[in-house]
């Protein structure tokens, strides 16, 4: 137990990581203005020497993980162990450096978030400005957002901020802003969700009736596996069809007829179709994102996404 | 209150559901507002998680870190140091939104070519976690170790050892079964060679049995997964019908 | 060096096919017009933008609900391409994102696009559309847009997942043209059934090296090629050399000790104890074989202790 | 020249989507309203994860990755129902945790709360939060977090605090549910709830570090079926069927011969293995409720590939004759 207690005070790097405390907070700002310093200098260079900056940021992310991936690692951590050797050590700060390095693609990503719903308000704003057609339902847009803003955050504050007891987390002890949250959130997003995805049913059926005709015999092979899946998945079937063969056989276990079950069947088609067949699919795939991956990390593409 | 608000809160999911379904009819004036209704929440929910969900976990509150202080003997415990270093990111993430500006619209590729850039490491990282065990698995051995019997027989009744040799053998029918793995997966993989020209008796019929055979897998795709679909089509139904239903009963119908 | 983790061969392997990957672009430097198999689905492209001129409705294109990744951005690539022609035509094109820095991207992109061929002027920044990062709210928007504006050429390409059938019957129901591609192989099917023209799997990476002829893009293309038939040999090699292995009497058998508390898995040889079993020799087992030697190493239990000095507690957590 | 009448398959041929929709609509609502038992034969892939999940070790913690939000409510609410009944019923602690999506934890939260309910008015035990089970929460970044979570599960999950029975705000790790976990192998299994991608990151991060476990919807799982098949996973539920099944096995058992029958209703490959019925409890739940209107629909779906493609052939013939 106390190794344990140990374990779960973190370790840091005095440098890096600070202790929380009102000076951290200088260090941070002083971490952004290095940031924006950086920004105003980038906005300086020359136009030639551009992409080579733009590869470099690239190069050096994805050289992290393929170093992590290369380099050997450390078997047998115990919570207080100081690396044995050099590898050790590089393996150690892999391993500690991984969390983190992970965060960064997430919180830019996130930070670029905005300019999405910058776009989409522009547009509506746009056309409510110039009564542009069906100018109306964007005022209905606009609202909503507004109100989804302002009560999802009234409804974060009061939750994170002014209730220490978690009083807010049983329904009983909501307030009006709480309901109001679980109203727009609860009662109309989440179930929108479920209708747009449940309406899915209705195209496969349409799809199914319009689509899944005898033409060629690609067309017909889909089909009929489709539906021998299809027929397998009714238990009801399923089982009926068992009793048939149970009476062919009489419920003799080891008969050979028991393979033509239909589970048993749909499952052959899975293990020995299916499955290979999509799994040399996907190695396709994976060597083409492996080969994209290369290519985006050593810059070798030109035009495109690439600069 | 509860329950009044827990069937206006049901009441009202109906109706929105009933308004996205009226585009299975036509495009309607009524589908167009539960549209831009359903967007605008969705903007806002996503600002709100923005910070809620995201930021603060991911970013500020791993810059700040955390303490806790002792409300008796008043000694504040660091629970996790602050990387003040995060800051950093900032001004990075901020250069996404140069895109818009005519001058410096390039720097928005900074961000993205570091995203870009995580992401094309991992690839050498993962592939063979992904892919090692299902290259070993596609080795089966197709030679049967016994020809005792065609398949395996059934062995509940007999004693452990001669479960336990049954168990270990490779029957013929698994043998067939085993072969067609093979050369389906063979096939499939030949479907997919681009830069040379497939010619001959063999690249050609192993092409175009690579595509039924894939064909053969999508149709067994589509077959379980649609009943995914009609699930999900099931449960709102019952939503409507069954849970609305009560509810509406338990409000109204004295219960 | 210590690869306890894996074991060392899949680190040659992996290697392996990079080198494939890379060596294979450096010989492609400098080529033209190499050979790629055709692809029905980029033939079309050409004809559903001359129809969308035609009927002067807009080309709309979605490169799924993925985050910003290779797949993407490989999609917005190909959707670079087809600008390019729409471009020339003075089609309206509609580029539906739903994730922020895709949307970032493919706003820089196509404004490019649209700088090189000459025609900045008809490049409209609201051609390029953030819906929302939430996947049924942007099925809604998309859908709904479709249905509004008519789209006579529809792209569906990248990652997409439940909300695919919505957008391919929508975009049916008003008469469009569909290519579609999904690298999410579960959602290929019901393209396949709804959509005109499908990319199937790796069809989507070959994509931009079939429509731009880059060599540096069909070099890896023929990377992608070697790495395949390696695979393809492994296969082939796996399943002799099981098949004859699983067929021979055993000596030892494998035992994996699973790891516990305060060690790691490892591994031990068992000697068999009585080579006969009811009359027949005791064969290998899946486990007892070299190739899973090989796939699962073989780890003694001397490998996994490892000597270390421990740390001050203090050291441990400064300040706690 | 006059054009020929449309014969009754060219109507059906053109017929309107609407039709269909309706016809839907109408037969599912409709099916809901019957209760029946319908038996089956298991999925191998189930009786794995059942068996799996009846045989681990009960002192051990098992995590559970709840992935899933209402939007599959249909499928996998009944999938983490039956888990939670399982789990309770063997009294075994778990930790709950999310990584697709912000709301998975508090769709989970519910639905756990409703089998703590269920589970009161049944008069049987009610789990304690930090004594017999936690809450993680969400974590943002799944790739990133799997991974950390395989790398070191004590740095990844370290800083997060829970409310113990006394109400005191303290480090997960000193609760009884993971003080036994030094690595993420310390637990018996993972198991992961998912309607979305989220199964490919678990096993590209987590396989050979933890037994993993997939209860997943119908989409997903021909994309685990590889997985399963690669033996990557120890078994998994595939959709409704799966989640039918499961509470089929937790009604009548597996390998588990009633007195005067020879054969038990589940038979599993591996006859040393005997699990009786679970005799506390709900068994059948939504699986149960929902298998029916799923044969209607099932049923409907086949009904409308064959009418198409009679019809098109019938029309096809009228057209030469004319």
């Amino acid at each position: 137990m106390i190794e344990l207690i140990a374990q779960a005070a973190p370790e840091f790097n005095p440098f890096w990581g600070t202790e929380p405390s009102p000076e951290a907070i200088w260090k941070i700002f002083a971490a952004i203005a290095v940031g924006i310093v950086f920004m105003f200098l980038l906005m300086r260079v020359p136009t030639r020497s551009r992409r080579s900056i733009v590869m470099t940021f690239t190069f050096l992310s994805g050289a992290f993980y393929v170093v992590y991936y290369l380099w050997p690692e450390p078997i047998n951590r115990g919570p207080n162990d100081a690396p044995s050797g050099f590898v050790d050590a590089g393996g150690f700060f892999l391993q500690d450096a991984l969390p983190k390095v992970a965060d960064i693609a997430n919180v830019l990503t996130y930070l670029l978030l905005c300019l999405g719903i910058y776009s989409l308000t522009r547009i509506h704003l746009g056309r409510v400005v110039k009564k542009q057609k069906d100018w109306s339902f964007s005022v209905v847009l606009l609202i909503a957002m507004v109100a989804m803003i302002a009560v999802g955050y009234w409804d974060y504050i009061l939750k994170e901020f002014n209730d220490p007891d978690k009083l807010l987390t049983k329904a009983e002890n909501w307030g009006g802003v709480n309901y109001a949250y679980d109203m727009l959130f609860d009662g109309l997003i989440q179930q929108m969700d479920a209708a747009m995805f449940s309406m899915i049913a209705f195209f496969i059926l349409s799809a199914a009736y319009r689509a899944f005709r005898i033409r060629s015999i690609e067309a017909t092979v889909m089909m009929a596996s489709a539906i021998l899946l299809m027929v397998s998945l009714m238990g009801a079937v399923d089982y009926q069809w068992s009793e048939i063969i149970k009476g062919w056989t009489n419920d003799q276990p080891g008969n050979f007829l028991n393979n033509f079950n239909l589970s048993e069947v749909a499952g052959w088609v899975k293990n020995n179709l299916q499955i290979p067949s999509i799994r040399a699919l996907e190695f396709g795939v994976g060597l083409g994102a492996l080969a994209m991956g290369l290519r985006i990390w050593l810059g070798l593409e030109r035009g495109g996404v690439s600069v | 209150m509860n329950e009044t608000f827990f069937w206006w809160k049901l009441t009202i999911g109906v109706i929105a559901t009933i308004g996205l379904y009226s585009v299975l009819y036509r495009e309607t004036k009524l589908y167009r507002f539960f549209e831009h209704l359903f967007l605008g929440l969705a903007a806002g929910f996503t600002l709100v998680a923005l910070w809620k969900e995201t930021l603060k976990p991911l970013w500020w509150d791993k810059m700040t870190g955390s303490a806790t202080i002792d409300p008796i003997t008043n000694v504040s415990t660091m629970d996790a140091p602050g990387y003040w270093v995060y800051g950093f990111l900032l001004p990075i993430g901020l250069m996404g939104y140069l895109v818009f500006t005519k001058r410096h619209n390039w720097m928005s590729r900074i961000p993205i070519g570091v995203i870009l850039g995580f992401w094309s490491g991992q690839q050498v990282q993962i592939w063979w976690n992904r892919w090692g065990a299902q290259i070993y698995s596609s080795m089966q051995p197709v030679w049967p170790t016994t020809t005792d019997s065609f398949t395996r027989p059934y062995s509940a009744d007999l004693p452990a050892p001669e479960q336990a040799y049954i168990a270990a053998q490779l029957y013929p029918s698994q043998a067939i079964s085993n072969l067609i793995f093979v050369i389906t997966i063979l096939a499939a993989l030949s479907y997919f060679f681009f830069s040379f020209d497939m010619k001959g008796r063999l690249l050609k019929g192993s092409n175009t049995l690579g595509r039924w055979l894939l064909m053969i897998g999508f149709g067994a795709i589509f077959g379980s997964t649609v009943m995914a679909r009609f699930v999900l089509e099931i449960d709102r139904m019952s939503y409507i019908f069954v849970e609305w239903m009560d509810q509406t009963g338990k409000m109204f119908g004295g219960g | 060096m210590q690869y306890l983790d894996t074991g060392k061969w899949h680190v040659i392997f992996t290697l392996l096919l990079v080198f494939f990957i890379l060596f294979n672009i450096w010989r492609a430097k400098g080529k033209k017009d190499m050979f790629v198999r055709r692809i029905p689905g980029l033939n079309a492209i050409d004809d559903a933008i001359g129809r969308a001129t035609e009927m002067g409705r807009p080309v709309l294109m979605v490169p799924g609900l993925g985050d910003l990744n290779a797949i993407s951005a490989q999609a917005i690539n190909i959707f670079a391409q087809v600008t390019k022609t729409a471009a020339q035509f003075g089609t309206p094109i509609r580029l539906c994102c739903a994730n922020a820095a895709v949307f970032t991207l493919a706003q820089e992109t196509i404004r490019d696009v649209y700088q090189q061929q000459g025609q900045i002027e008809r490049y409209d920044v609201d051609s390029v559309r953030f819906v929302s990062d939430r996947q049924f709210a942007f099925a809604a928007g998309v859908s709904g847009m479709i249905h509004r504006e008519k789209c006579a050429a529809t792209f569906f390409l990248g990652e997409f997942f439940a909300e695919s059938l919505i957008f391919a019957e929508t975009a049916n129901a008003v008469g469009a043209i569909q290519v579609a591609g999904s690298t999410q192989t579960v959602q290929t099917p019901f393209f396949i059934a709804a959509c005109d023209y499908v990319l199937i799997g790796d069809e989507f990476y070959a994509a931009s090296a079939y429509l731009t002829r880059e060599p540096v893009l069909v070099g890896s293309l023929v990377g992608q090629d070697w790495s395949k038939i390696v695979v393809a040999g492994l296969i082939i090699l796996g399943f002799v050399t099981n098949s004859v292995e699983r067929s021979q009497p055993a000596t030892q058998k494998r035992v994996d000790v699973d790891a516990t508390a305060d060690t790691e898995a490892y591994t031990t040889w068992e000697d068999v104890s009585e080579p006969w079993e009811n009359g027949k020799p005791v064969l290998k087992r899946r486990q007892d074989t070299w190739l899973f030697k090989q796939f699962n190493p073989f780890i003694e239990q001397e490998d996994v202790i490892v000597e270390r000095e421990q740390r001050q507690p203090a050291e441990a957590g400064e300040g706690s | 020249m006059s054009k020929p009448e449309k014969s009754f398959w060219e109507k059906a041929q053109a017929i309107d989507r609407r039709v269909l929709y309706a016809v839907l609509i109408v037969c599912t609502a409709i099916s809901l309203f019957f209760k029946t038992e319908i038996p089956v034969n298991p999925d191998d892939s189930s009786k794995d994860l059942y068996v799996s999940l009846m045989t681990i070790d009960p002192n051990k913690t098992v995590l559970i990755e709840s992935d899933w939000t209402n939007s599959t409510r249909g499928e996998s609410a009944g999938h983490f129902e039956a888990l939670m009944r399982i789990l309770m019923n063997r009294n075994i602690k778990f930790v709950l945790y999310s990584i697709a999506d912000p709301q998975a934890p508090q769709v989970a939260r519910d639905a756990l709360l409703r089998i703590q309910e269920e589970r009161k008015a049944q008069g049987l035990k009610v789990y304690e939060p930090w004594v017999d089970y936690l809450d993680l929460g969400y974590f943002p970044n799944a790739e990133g977090h799997l991974q950390a979570v395989g790398n070191n599960i004590r740095t990844a999950w370290g800083g997060r605090k829970e409310r113990d029975e006394a109400g005191v705000e303290r480090d997960v790790f000193t609760s009884p549910v993971l003080s036994g976990v030094r690595v993420v192998g310390d637990a018996s299994l993972l198991i992961v709830c998912s309607a979305s991608a989220t199964i490919d990151i678990a096993v590209e991060r987590l396989y050979g570090k933890v037994p993993l476990g997939f209860m997943v919807t119908g989409v997903m799982g021909p994309n685990a079926l590889p997985y399963y098949q690669a033996r990557q996973i120890v078994g998994m539920g595939v959709g409704l069927k799966g989640v039918y099944d499961v509470e089929y096995m937790m009604t009548y058992g597996v390998n588990y011969r009633v007195e005067g029958t020879n054969k038990p209703k589940v038979s599993y490959r591996e006859e040393s293995v005997t699990i009786p019925p679970v005799t506390e409890g709900t068994t059948f739940d939504r699986g149960a409720r929902y298998f029916l209107p799923l044969h209607v629909a099932l049923a409907l779906m086949i009904l409308a590939i064959i009418l198409g493609n009679v019809a098109m052939f019938a029309s096809r013939k009228k057209r030469v004759v004319a």
